[in-house]
């Protein structure tokens, strides 16, 4: 089904480690549609600014979830939603993660509110037999909100604090290079994190996929603003002129969020 | 009540030079992609013309990451006209507009006269080009950082150029970081415009206090949104006494009467940018709002309100406002 | 963590020419009265200076109402220089600000250079005053509808009147509704200006579309607070590029954040104007902050950060943010 | 207790009728230095634009209540405030009634939200054994909040509606006008309502206190935003050199709100 604007309703909200909001949400057709990694456009009830790109968190039967960190003016107001307040959603947006394969053994990694990308994908490919690791982190242990949802999907949990309070000590990066190979890597977290993913997938051969974020203007491709370089022969690449080294920008919010690793010129 | 028949019966066109649109909303250059990226969430007939992403002589990647900061009822954008160059804009993208169900306006920048003029022609060539608009606040390499639309004499000598180049409706888009924006009204009149698009962005930037850097990629940007609103309004109150060609009001347009606002201190046609990111509905809204409006008052047509509420100034001694 | 007596050891002062600030913190002029209206509601013993209500040399009953619109993020304000005149000003109102346990800048506003000359001198005589702002933004009645700040000649012409007519510190606050500041911003310097003050208020309107007619009593206004902030906060980086003496940035600034911007870009003092509406705390909310965000990165001195993030514009071609 | 800014909470936030909303907040301070007919400027969790000058429409134990309509953009972000949420309110701010006299028969006059200014007062002559007579007007029925807590109050209540839905059909002038002129005449409203009310004052030759609205800045006196004219006589004027015609701009956030119909000039 494709994308439009879902007039929805909230039914609930709750505040799951200080700054970090879940909003529950009654959207039938918008849960029905949505695919994993895909996103939304969360609009603004003040209509002063432009709308939020968050990621679905949840889909089933007619709920949709938002999992977000309050960082500023935007988030803060989605944050003061309640329950029974009305909320439009454009989506579902941009190209999911390519689960056509759902190899054996798949290793996720989620940085901070990356987490809030790789549920769908997580529970999709233990759905159809993979085995899944999810790599958890957060700066410290109140941050690491939602793994029980992992571990009731199926997966299995590893978890990493920058600060040691809770699971190994240190990046998720390190958590994931210190286990055996998996056959996919999905990723989404901050770029420096997506960044030590890309080198290890190369170091170790597995292809990734990574979910890249930005800020965004419009979110459905018309301003250009969310671009990422990519190597002109990507298949995602704009079927633009390149650069003559080879590089073409693509918009995060049509051509991905979710890119491979090896077309990426970041 | 106003019924719905009388809402229909409100004759919401405007004429741009020979160029007559349905409804008078124009969705802002850069901000709508070529209509396609929006087609799923709004009603293409529904609106007045799609002015499409700035075109350029020879493809560029524009500006790095980020390009888009989020500001106090607005935002920055330093894009960098990115785009594929009118060769390939020509032999690729021209065609699929044709089936576009509204108005297509291109948006020609540039860097020389000469690369307007060019430009211009090529696209204004086309059948799927109903008007042209010259952005001509872009940078402008021959004076440092200066723009086109900053200098009344390079605005002049852009425009009479591009005019000569073709016949169709010609509409220059001005930029509000001038001293005086009705002289370069006047100055882009008198060479030849059939139209002012009021206002594009209004320079600016942010920094990110954390890593002590500017937070675009290209260090400046141009603000947009609800913020620039009554810069804007002001802009098309004042170019609107110097012209008697039609302006195309815009700068944070995103509801009934904010729109309402731009008619009434003179466009004649309003142009929505920004708030397609707020709310990809509002042009149809505005159009529904303005039509029901307008039967309430009586009115038979948008033409009726345009520059109504624009009385002139107090006096020269109370004109600047900002002497607080 | 930063201990409290870290951040108590931090140099928060600033030199305004001859001027010592003990916190670089300066109340907007025209927004703060005289400092007695705020007093119940902030320690003023906290703050750099107040910046006085714009004094003229004949009294002025200013523009009819309203003066005040809000918008977006921002509000509209066409007060019109009401004050009683120097005469009034010096007889019955200068002698209370003795006792303010902070600086007192006078700010002098004229429609002429004579009318600046008087009244920053009879101003700059009195020991309340330890500073004077030239408001240069306002009404020049010699040529319509400009200011002295939108034109070069005429700010050198008036700075360098004042500066003869005084050796106390001399701030010129420039306004942003000109093409490229850094003009001004450069005649003002070698004028004789000890400081500059950037910026004063954005020329703005907003119209009443019930009633069809502008909002303001006096159609044109000054737009301030969080809306203006990217434009301030780009003016004072150009500002700074272009000039050697300190700057004051203003335009925005509501929050620890903001005023790092402004520091950040060049800024050596920040003024804050509408955000005392938003609530009057703010300004000594800013002062504990950037003590403790300093103490933070180990920095002793705010003069530490000032223009560390004006690392300069990409190049010519990507200058221009508003090409988009 | 001189004016200050208070840190309150709200305890509970109603809808009286579309988009008329009443706020009931814990002050205590607040509620003990509140004299009839001051305001608050009321600060916005947002921090994005200008307090909002409210009325103080009751005072009692250590609760204070505002009652006001959504017009714009800040009332909107006020009545999203939830029992629980913390609110800044700077005030008591302005000169009050003068209610020294409180003459044996006063007619009170309120036009739709100038309601919110006149509850107080009205309690206090009612105290001091004065014939309080209400004439209060809405443009219909459903927006007459609050006729019951006046009632209570001890208050003589007459209703106008401008459509005739309830009470007299008319204007709130039109009702006091065809009642016996009372000894004092308070009022706030809508401004040509308070310019009928002078007119009706000067023509019966009862004294007026009218309780006048504008947008403010900064709702203290440092701005000059907020000015009515008034003869240079009154000792309400600034002390500043008049013009030739007599008249004076005095603040009404700091001079006023409330003036003597007699001194205003406008
Ligand atoms: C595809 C995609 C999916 C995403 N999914 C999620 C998700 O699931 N969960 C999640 O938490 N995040 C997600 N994000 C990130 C999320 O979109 C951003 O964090 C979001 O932009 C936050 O907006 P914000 O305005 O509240 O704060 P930010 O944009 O983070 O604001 C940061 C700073 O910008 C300035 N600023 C921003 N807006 C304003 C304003 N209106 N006024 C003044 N200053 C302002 C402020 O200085 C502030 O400190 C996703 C992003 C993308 C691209
Ligand atoms: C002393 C005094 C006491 C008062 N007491 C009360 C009272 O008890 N109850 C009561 O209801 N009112 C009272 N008022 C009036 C109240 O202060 C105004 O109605 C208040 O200003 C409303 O603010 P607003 O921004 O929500 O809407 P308004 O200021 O009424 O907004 C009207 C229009 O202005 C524009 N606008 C305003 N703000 C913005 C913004 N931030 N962004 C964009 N556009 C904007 C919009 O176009 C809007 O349509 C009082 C006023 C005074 C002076
Ligand atoms: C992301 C973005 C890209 C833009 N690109 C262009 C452009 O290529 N050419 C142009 O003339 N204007 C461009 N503009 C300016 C808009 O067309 C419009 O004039 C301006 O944003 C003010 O209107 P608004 O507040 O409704 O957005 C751009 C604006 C934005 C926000
Ligand atoms: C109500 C009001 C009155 C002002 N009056 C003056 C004035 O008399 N002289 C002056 O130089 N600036 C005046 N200003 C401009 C401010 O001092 C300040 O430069 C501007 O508002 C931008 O800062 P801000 O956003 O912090 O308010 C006034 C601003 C406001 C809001
Ligand atoms: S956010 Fe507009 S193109 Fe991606
Ligand atoms: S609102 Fe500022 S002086 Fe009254």
């Amino acid at each position: 089904m494709p994308a439009r604007v879902h007039d929805t309703r909230v039914i609930a909200r709750e505040e799951r480690a200080p700054g970090v909001m879940m909003v529950t949400i009654q959207a039938p057709a918008l849960s029905a549609a949505v695919f994993p990694g895909q996103f939304v456009m969360a609009e603004l009830p003040s209509g002063c600014a432009a709308a939020v790109a968050l990621a679905i968190y949840d889909a089933y039967d007619d709920i949709v979830s938002l999992l977000f960190f309050i960082t500023g003016p935007r988030t803060r107001e989605l944050a003061a939603l309640a329950a029974g307040d009305s909320l439009a959603l454009l989506g579902p947006l941009g190209n999911g993660f390519d689960l056509r394969d759902a190899p054996a053994d798949v290793a996720i990694a989620a940085g901070g509110v990356g987490i809030a990308s790789v549920l769908l994908p997580a529970r999709e490919l233990v759905r159809r037999r993979s085995r899944v690791r999810l790599f958890y982190g957060a700066r410290s242990a109140a941050l690491l909100v939602e793994r029980e949802r992992f571990v009731q999907a199926g997966c299995e949990v590893t978890l990493a604090t920058e600060d040691g309070s809770e699971g190994l000590r240190g990046y998720v990066t390190d958590a994931l290079e210190a286990s055996a190979p998996a056959k996919l890597l999905l990723a989404c977290g901050p770029t420096p994190m997506l960044r030590a993913v890309a080198q290890i997938a190369t170091r170790t051969r597995v292809p990734a996929q990574l979910c890249l974020e930005e800020t965004f203007g419009c979110g459905v491709g018309g301003c250009w603003g969310c671009v990422v370089p990519v190597a002109a022969t990507s298949p995602r690449a704009p079927r633009f002129p390149s650069n003559e080294a080879g590089i073409s920008y693509a918009r995060i919010c049509r051509e991905g969020p979710v890119f491979m690793a090896e077309e990426l010129r970041w | 009540m106003v019924s719905a028949e009388d809402a229909r019966d409100v004759d919401l066109s405007v004429r741009i030079g020979g160029l007559r649109l349905r409804y008078p909303t124009m969705m802002g250059s850069g901000c709508y992609g070529s209509g396609e990226e929006f087609a799923r969430f709004a009603d293409l007939a529904r609106i007045g013309a799609i002015v499409l992403k700035s075109v350029t002589r020879l493809p560029r990647l524009g500006n790095p990451m980020p390009r888009i900061v989020h500001t106090p009822s607005g935002m920055l954008n330093a894009i960098g006209l990115q785009n594929p160059g009118i060769d390939w804009y020509l032999e690729h993208e021209i065609g699929k507009l044709a089936e576009r169900p509204c108005a297509i306006i291109g948006s020609v920048a540039g860097f020389s006269v000469g690369e307007y003029v060019e430009v211009t022609q090529r696209l204004a060539e086309r059948p799927e080009i109903d008007a042209i608009e010259l952005n001509v606040s872009c940078p402008n390499v021959a004076s440092e950082g200066e723009t086109f639309a900053c200098d009344s004499r390079a605005t002049s000598e852009v425009v009479s150029a591009a005019r000569a180049a073709t016949r169709k409706p010609l509409i220059v888009k001005l930029s509000p970081n001038v001293t005086d924006i009705t002289v370069i009204a006047r100055e882009a009149e008198s060479a030849g415009a059939d139209a002012l698009a009021v206002i594009n962005t209004v320079r600016g930037m942010a920094i990110d206090v954390e890593r002590a850097r500017p937070r675009l990629g290209n260090v400046a940007g141009g603000l947009s949104g609800p913020a620039i609103r009554p810069i804007a309004v002001l802009a098309v109150y004042e170019a609107a006494r110097a012209v008697r060609i039609p302006i195309i009001g815009q700068g944070g347009i995103a509801s009934l009467s904010d729109a309402l606002e731009f008619f009434l201190a003179g466009a004649s046609a309003i142009g929505i940018g920004t708030a397609n990111f707020t709310d990809p509905r509002v042009p149809e809204r505005i159009v529904d709002g303005l039509a029901e409006h307008l039967a309430g008052q009586g009115a038979r047509s948008i033409s009726e309100i345009v520059g109504r509420a624009n009385v002139g100034f107090a006096d020269v001694h109370q004109y600047e406002g900002d002497a607080g």
